[in-house]
């Protein structure tokens, strides 16, 4: 699984390796939020292969998986 | 025009190509924001542009198309930077052609509301008194929401 | 730069010069007009523009400070074409720069709205149908309106 | 003195010399007026020497004086 983190989120992100039992994103943005709870802020969209997902989703191995914090483009 | 891209961006020969496609066009409005020489005060040194190659391209055409459809415009134009910037350089420009000047106003207005609000771009600012990452302001959201409804 | 001038009024070049001046600026705001290739369902074969030569450079010189003060402006242009000009030319360019988007688009939208109400100029289109005076329109004093107060 | 018209106007002024009593700017709308009823109309603006005049006005042999007709630049 390729888990990419942007904006801010880069600066605080945490990086290794992910337990096998980490399934969904609910599940992977809890363990990821144990770290950094940043990463908890319900403003925080997670992205799926480039879809944004507003729910939950199951995840294989050769997802990826971003977490991008507010935008500001322009 | 779509095109999320690295230096440079020409505001200028943007608009020299879109006015020449834009075929029977009454009015055409532009946009450009540019980085910057100076931000609360203090002295601006640089701007990285950070974005996500394929969902920002998608974001960006959609709102494109959305402008397109919803002011009956005959062109847009949607030209944004990543990557770092200087002070005084451009980071987007927008363009409108329409058969009157109200719909390319309005059109490129929209674009730009929605761009800050919307598009998948993060922009840290490096200044004289630390690095800043920077977010829509309130401003920001209540002008996009002048669109809704 | 206020200018009334006669061909060519080339915008994206004037463009260019206008952000090469607009040192300090967040926002560049645009607008050109253009002569179109259709009216009310009939062809244009050209457009004649009329002005009264030194009257006309006072009021658009007029409109350009209103707009400089009233928005804050970093600087303004405001240049405008005189006499024949076939479809798809530029009858004028109005550009606006300032800190933020928001008064730079105003600005442009202000001038437009008084140049189409109170600058002397007038124009007579020639059409498959006809040779045309054109007067603004109810909905360009609606617009001249919303200025005041 | 001279006399300019503008816009519309140009098609349809009279031509001609003006009498030697017309010499105020009312008195020379109301004698092309009798010639051209257009010139009578209201929206009318009348300017002396690049000065849009809002009343009357007395005129010399050395006035430019210019009716312009409803204005619609850009």
């Amino acid at each position: 699984m390729r888990i990419l983190f942007f904006g801010r989120l880069r600066d605080v992100a945490p990086v290794g390796p992910v337990p096998a039992d980490v399934r969904d994103t609910g599940a992977l943005r809890a363990w990821l939020g144990g770290r950094c709870p940043e990463l908890l802020d319900p403003s925080i969209r997670v992205v799926v292969n480039d879809e944004i997902i507003p729910g939950d989703r199951p995840l294989d191995n050769d997802d990826e998986v971003a977490f991008l914090p507010a935008m500001s483009g322009g | 025009m779509i095109a999320i891209q690295g230096p440079p961006l020409d505001a200028a020969a943007l608009l020299a190509d879109f006015g020449a496609q834009a075929a029977g066009a009454g009015a055409i409005a532009s946009f450009t924001g540019l980085v910057r020489r100076e931000n609360d005060g203090a002295t601006v040194s640089d701007l990285e542009l950070d974005h996500h190659p394929r969902l920002t391209e998608k974001a960006v055409a959609a709102i494109g198309a959305d402008a397109r459809a919803r002011f009956g415009l005959i062109d847009v134009a949607i030209v944004h930077r990543h990557g770092r910037l200087l002070p005084g350089e451009a980071i987007v420009f927008v363009a409108a052609a329409a058969p009157h000047r109200r719909a390319a106003f309005d059109a490129v207005d929209y674009v730009m509301d929605r761009l800050k609000t919307e598009a998948p771009f993060w922009k840290r600012e490096r200044r004289s008194d630390g690095a800043f990452w920077l977010e829509a302001r309130d401003s920001d959201h209540a002008a996009r929401r002048r669109w809704e409804a």
